[in-house]
């Protein structure tokens, strides 16, 4: 990657929860304007904690960056608040969706536009953008949110964000509990809206398949450490990704049944 | 295998149920048979978990009845359900969050637990007695899912994987004779996922367990379920072997999309 | 006849004043998750402020209207509400943020002890009269209908209004604004909110000032009624029941659970009270408050707990 | 590096399931009994015992009761106060009702009599969960108020529900001074605590926190609510019922309603937040924390004002004890939301890490 078009920098953070427990041992990695980035590893690994220490919605749950430096087009921004984030075109879509439940579809894309000045005309013409990329809760926009279906509160959380009219978004596990089929059409919703309007994705995701088809550039976690990092289609031609993270060993992919009763050691690790 | 699936032990008949006017579930009738793995799979509010919880009586259906081992529940609830051997796992896991790995799992204990308020108030007797023994048989369990390292970690603070992994753990502290999973396995990667499949196989094939699991990863379901049932929006759109249903075009079209 | 739609009447009056105590409990809680034991003591430290700098501003500007005198002590006692709202978010809520709802009725129940110090070492102790001038002379409507016609306490009626009027244009702030819906968003998902870029603290500050004014405008009522003294603060007691029976999250709730809770004490106290010793009426608005919460948990008009299994 | 565990392996679950695992915990724990019961009565003055100890060890228990309610199973009350007055005023019938009837036997049926009448107002519970059920303990203590301070039978037709008690004695032991009442409290709070160790510690303890903790989960894995629920609003009622009778009898001697007020209901649910929430070791923290600052500050404050050349009026004191109270409340509640206990135990892990954090 060449420097020029850095976005987003990471450097070396360091994150701890309730001055005891160290969650991030020095993460590393910059996201490209334009690109799509994917945070890759297991559950516990910090995928979450570093978005969220990008996004700094660490505060609320008793975290903090303890060392390293994070930078948006050469800005700091460990100190900055959420919403002062928000302004600057970075925003996070949480784990779980986090809609307002007894809010309309529609309220709850509203309310995703609360940093706007430009007029409500601007809004009106986002919320319309967001509708055409979003058919389906179209129909449900005024359905109040805890009455729609995973995928229906997923599409409304990043349509929700993208009425800020963001630069970057921040995805955590976008494809968590949604059915196949769904799990692609907001997949690829993602790449159009990165194509077409230009947004920038860091995304965090367990889904490594999903993730290494519509990335860009990705990086694994374990441990609060990044253990490997390349273009996507480096990782996914990687032995040790496709055993560990992809489930394919060089006879093809592996009957789930006949996952042995002792592991191979990965060889990161040893 | 040594397993041998036997007869029907759990059967729904004609279950409907509504919230509000909201349909939920219509018209469903599946069957588990002792020792399977029966899996439901379906679009995301198709009415899987419903499902489930109107099988361990956490929903009362308006309609329909449900018939274990012979015995016919029009109303079931949780304690009941707990009684005849039916325990689950959750979705978004349903753990104990003040509680230690070892607490959470004793819990699975308590319909077991013979002593009575003041003898444990006193430990003393058979409460002190009870508590060991409960103790060694979650210890088994710990064992088991290999979780030793984190028995007195209190739950909320251990990753999500293992968090799944102990709330299997309490529900089979309960020596369950049928073992419901409620997607085991979302939000775990492919090592995970083979982790927890072990589990799972493992299971059903040395305590003989009957498995009703709910399921996204497609891969998973069609290597370890004997049989799948498909639901849609509250239907069933589909039923058999593994193979049948993926080759059945009403569920092609509803749910795995073309390019699966 | 006559007599128990007076006691009637004198209840739906006393409930519309439970109602504005309610109103501020509302309020706290959908915006800021936090059951807010120190209504009562930001009740009495409006009203003191209201009381007294009603008395001084004539003294110290030497203006003899006390209309003027009034407008004045009202904005700079609002002004005061404003910087309690400060105060409280900048110095509890902000540190307590995602804390439990237990943990935050504590630290409410501290934020209640130093108002009340601070009220009545800043203000003083002894009873004061607020004096905006409301029509204090009965009236007698109805005559042609009751034998002697209904005896109506002009005050009540003056006050009911001004409640109503308030409930009003706070139902279309929430409905209608984009402040008011950040407000709704905040009071769903707090960590949501956030994260779309809604500054919680500004919302929080808005939202207890907004409560400051509602209790101000109580104690006004309240005050100008039975005089500002330290017992005010335990008027909050006597809207708890009100906010349980109409739903921790509704408006509407709070003023028809003021009117229940209003219309159930009088008619009690004036019915049952001889029969079994008097001084019955406020376990019995938290009994009849219980006795609905059995069939409704959640209140009358309590939001649904949405909870998926 | 002297607070480890290192080198004291468990062989058996016996062994791991003591209450005190670590050894250093045993012995700190001893020490303290041995000072409670020698230490204190060979030092301590009457004053320090009336004024301090014998309302810490009261207030203690109760603390307790309210801890396995609130802490333990979940359910806020704000109306302990209530069986306070249930307990006290029912000791008071039993003791003066039935002719030589023993002390301790009036105290314990005062607490099943409040134990009793906390299960009636503990069935909302089983339909109204959070605040409202907080709100709705309420009227509880609202209605005890007005039944100890109107019907005059259960006062003995004393007015405004006076009463007094005199004559205590247990087995011929009178207890009249300040040490004959500090070790009647000290030994009923070292055995009732056990009893709530032991009861927190087995399965009805875990049936409490899983209906805490996660309600559906916990019926589910079957445990009924309802006997969950009613068992910790018994056990809780009956704790702080007998601490009632023990304020009533022991430490006040004559007392009427108001000793018993909402007052004392925010004060309890203060020292067990403040103390931990599902600690017993919290309790304790909490009460000594809520009995000692009031007083701390009534003795500071006027020295301090001294110091600075001002003389602060008793009003000014009271107003200025409010104030500091709340501010210190607040900021503890900031410091640690999970109170003392939690304070301490993070301690204590970091002296076990100590000295290589992380």
């Amino acid at each position: 990657m060449s420097t020029a078009n850095i976005l987003l920098k990471v450097n070396s953070i360091e994150v701890i929860y309730n001055h005891v427990i160290l969650v991030l041992k020095g993460v590393s990695f910059s996201v490209p304007e334009g690109g799509i980035v994917a945070l890759l590893g297991g559950n516990g690994a910090g995928k979450t904690t570093t978005l969220r220490a990008v996004s700094n919605l660490l505060r609320g749950e008793r975290g903090e960056v303890t060392k390293g430096t994070i930078e948006l087009r050469d800005e700091r921004i460990e100190a900055l608040s959420p919403a002062q984030l928000v302004r600057r075109g970075v925003i996070q879509v949480m784990e779980g969706r986090h809609c307002f439940a007894h809010l309309s579809i529609e309220e709850n894309l509203l309310a995703g536009a609360y940093t706007r000045t430009d007029g409500k005309a601007a809004i009106a013409e986002t919320l319309e953008k967001v509708y055409t990329y979003f058919p389906r809760i179209k129909t449900r926009r005024s359905s109040q949110a805890a009455y729609t279906s995973g995928g229906e509160q997923q599409m409304c959380a990043i349509g929700r964000a993208l009425m800020a009219n963001p630069r970057m978004v921040l995805l955590d596990e976008p494809s968590m509990g949604l059915a196949p089929q769904i799990v692609d059409e907001v997949f690829t919703i993602v790449r159009d809206l990165n194509q077409k309007e230009g947004v920038t994705f860091l995304l965090a995701e367990q889904n490594t398949n999903m993730a290494l088809r519509y990335a860009d550039f990705g990086y694994i976690l374990e441990n609060g450490r990044v253990v490997m990092e390349g273009a996507a289609s480096e990782l996914a031609a990687n032995e040790d990704v496709k055993e560990f993270y992809l489930g394919l060993s060089s006879a093809g992919r592996k009957s789930f049944r006949d996952v042995k009763h002792y592991r191979r050691r990965k060889r990161w690790l040893s | 295998m040594s397993r041998e699936i036997g007869e029907v032990i759990l059967d729904l008949k004609n279950v409907s149920l509504a919230f509000g006017g909201v349909k939920a579930l219509t018209d469903i009738s599946f069957d588990v048979r002792e020792h399977e793995i029966r899996a439901i799979i379906g679009p995301n509010g198709a009415g899987k978990s419903s499902m489930l919880n109107v099988i361990n009586g956490v929903y009362r259906p308006q309609q329909g009845e449900i018939i274990l081992r012979g015995k016919h529940f029009s109303k079931m609830n949780p304690y009941k359900a707990a009684r005849a051997g039916i325990s689950r796992t959750f979705q978004n896991i349903a753990l104990f969050k003040g509680m230690n790995v070892i607490d959470n799992m004793m819990t699975g204990r308590n319909l077991k637990i013979r002593s009575n308020l003041i003898q444990q108030a006193l430990w003393w007797g058979p409460a002190r007695r009870e508590e060991l023994e409960h103790r060694a048989k979650v210890e088994e369990v710990i064992d088991f899912l290999e979780i030793q390292h984190i028995r007195k970690t209190p739950v909320g603070r251990l990753p999500y994987g293992l968090q799944k992994r102990v709330d299997l753990g309490r529900a089979l502290a309960m020596e369950p004779s049928i073992l419901l999973l409620d997607e085991p396995m979302a939000g775990m990667n492919v090592e995970e996922k083979q982790d927890m499949c072990r589990f799972v196989l493992d299971i059903n094939d040395q305590f003989g367990t009957t498995i009703v699991l709910i399921e996204h990863d497609m891969a998973v379901v069609m290597d370890i379920s004997d049989r799948v049932v498909v639901l849609d929006y509250g239907r069933k759109i589909g039923d058999g072997l593994p193979d049948e249903v993926r080759a059945n075009p009403e569920v092609i079209s509803a749910y795995l999309g073309a390019s699966h | 006849m006559g007599f128990f739609i007076e006691t009637l009447i004198g209840g739906l009056m006393a409930g519309m004043l439970y109602s504005l105590v309610a109103l501020g409990f509302v309020l706290i809680y959908k915006a800021s998750g936090v059951f807010n034991f120190a209504q009562g003591a930001m009740l009495l430290f409006a009203a003191l402020a209201m009381a007294r700098f009603s008395a001084w501003i004539p003294e110290w500007l030497g203006i003899d209207s006390l209309w003027l005198a009034n407008v004045i002590a009202f904005f700079i006692a609002g002004a005061l509400m404003y910087l309690v709202a400060w105060l409280i978010e900048r110095l509890v809520l902000r540190p307590l943020v995602n804390q439990e709802g237990a943990t935050l009725l504590m630290a409410t129940l501290g934020i209640a002890y130093v108002l009340e110090g601070l009220g009545t070492s800043i203000f003083g102790t002894a009873i004061y009269k607020i004096d905006v001038g409301m029509p204090k002379e009965p009236v007698l409507i109805l005559e042609g209908i009751f034998e002697g016609g209904l005896l109506i306490n002009k005050e009540d009626f003056v006050a009911a209004l001004i409640a109503a009027v308030l409930v009003a244009l706070l139902t279309l702030f929430f409905q209608k604004t984009v402040t008011g819906r950040a407000l709704r968003a905040v009071a769903d998902d707090h960590q949501a909110a956030q994260s779309i870029g809604i500054p919680l603290n500004h919302i929080w500050v808005i939202v207890w000032f907004v409560a400051g004014i509602v209790a101000l405008v109580a104690g006004v009522i309240w005050g100008s009624k039975l005089g500002v003294q330290f017992s005010l603060a335990t008027v909050a007691l006597r809207g708890l029941p009100v906010v349980i029976l109409g739903g921790l999250t509704s408006i509407p709730g709070a003023i028809i659970g003021g009117l229940i809770i209003g219309v159930g004490e009088k008619l009690s106290e004036v019915y049952l009270g001889p029969m079994i010793g008097g001084g019955i009426e406020i376990w019995f608005a938290y009994q009849l408050a219980l006795v609905f919460l059995l069939f409704r948990p959640q209140g009358l008009f309590g939001e649904k707990i949405i909870d998926r299994v | 590096m002297l607070y480890r565990e290192n080198g004291q392996f468990k062989t058996s679950y016996a062994a791991d399931q003591q209450i005190f695992p670590i050894a250093q915990d045993r012995w700190a724990i001893l020490g303290i009994l041995v000072f409670a019961f020698i230490g204190i009565p060979l030092l301590g003055d009457e004053y320090l015992m009336r004024a301090i100890l014998i309302p810490f060890l009261i207030l203690s228990l109760a603390a307790l009761g309210v801890n396995i309610l609130v802490g333990f199973c979940g359910q806020i009350t704000l109306g302990a106060g209530a069986f306070m007055a249930v307990g006290a005023y029912a000791a008071y019938n039993f003791h003066i009702r039935i002719e030589g009837l023993p002390l301790l036997v009036s105290i314990l049926l005062g607490g099943i009599t409040s134990a009793l009448v906390g299960i009636v107002f503990g069935i909302p519970s089983l339909r109204v969960r959070g605040l409202y059920l907080a709100v709705a303990t309420l009227a509880a203590q609202f209605f005890t108020d007005w039944v100890f301070l109107r019907i005059p039978w259960f006062t003995n037709n004393a007015s405004s529900g006076s009463v007094s008690v005199s004559n205590l004695q247990i087995m011929g032991w009178e207890i009249i001074t300040p040490f004959d009442k500090y070790m009647f409290c000290l030994v009923w709070l070292t055995v009732f605590a056990l009893l709530a160790k032991n009861m927190t510690r087995s399965a009805i303890g875990r049936q409490w926190m899983a209906i805490r903790d996660m309600d559906v989960a916990a019926e589910v894995i079957g445990i009924r609510p309802l006997f969950a629920k009613l068992s910790a609003f018994a056990v809780s009622s009956f704790f702080v019922g007998t601490a009632g009778a023990l304020w009533g009898f022991i430490h006040l001697s004559s007392w009427e309603p108001a000793a018993f007020s909402v007052d004392r209901s925010f004060q309890l649910l203060f020292m067990v937040i403040i103390g931990g929430l599902g600690s017993i070791m919290g309790s304790f923290f909490g009460a000594a924390f809520i009995v000692t600052l009031p007083i701390a500050l009534n003795q500071f404050l006027p020295a301090i004002g001294g110091l600075f050349g001002v003389t602060i009026s008793t009003a000014g004191v009271s107003h200025a004890e409010l104030i500091i109270f709340g501010s210190l409340i607040i900021f503890f509640l900031i410091k640690e939301p999970h109170g003392i206990a939690r304070l301490w135990s993070t301690g204590k892990e970091k002296l076990r890490l100590w000295p290589f954090p992380h």
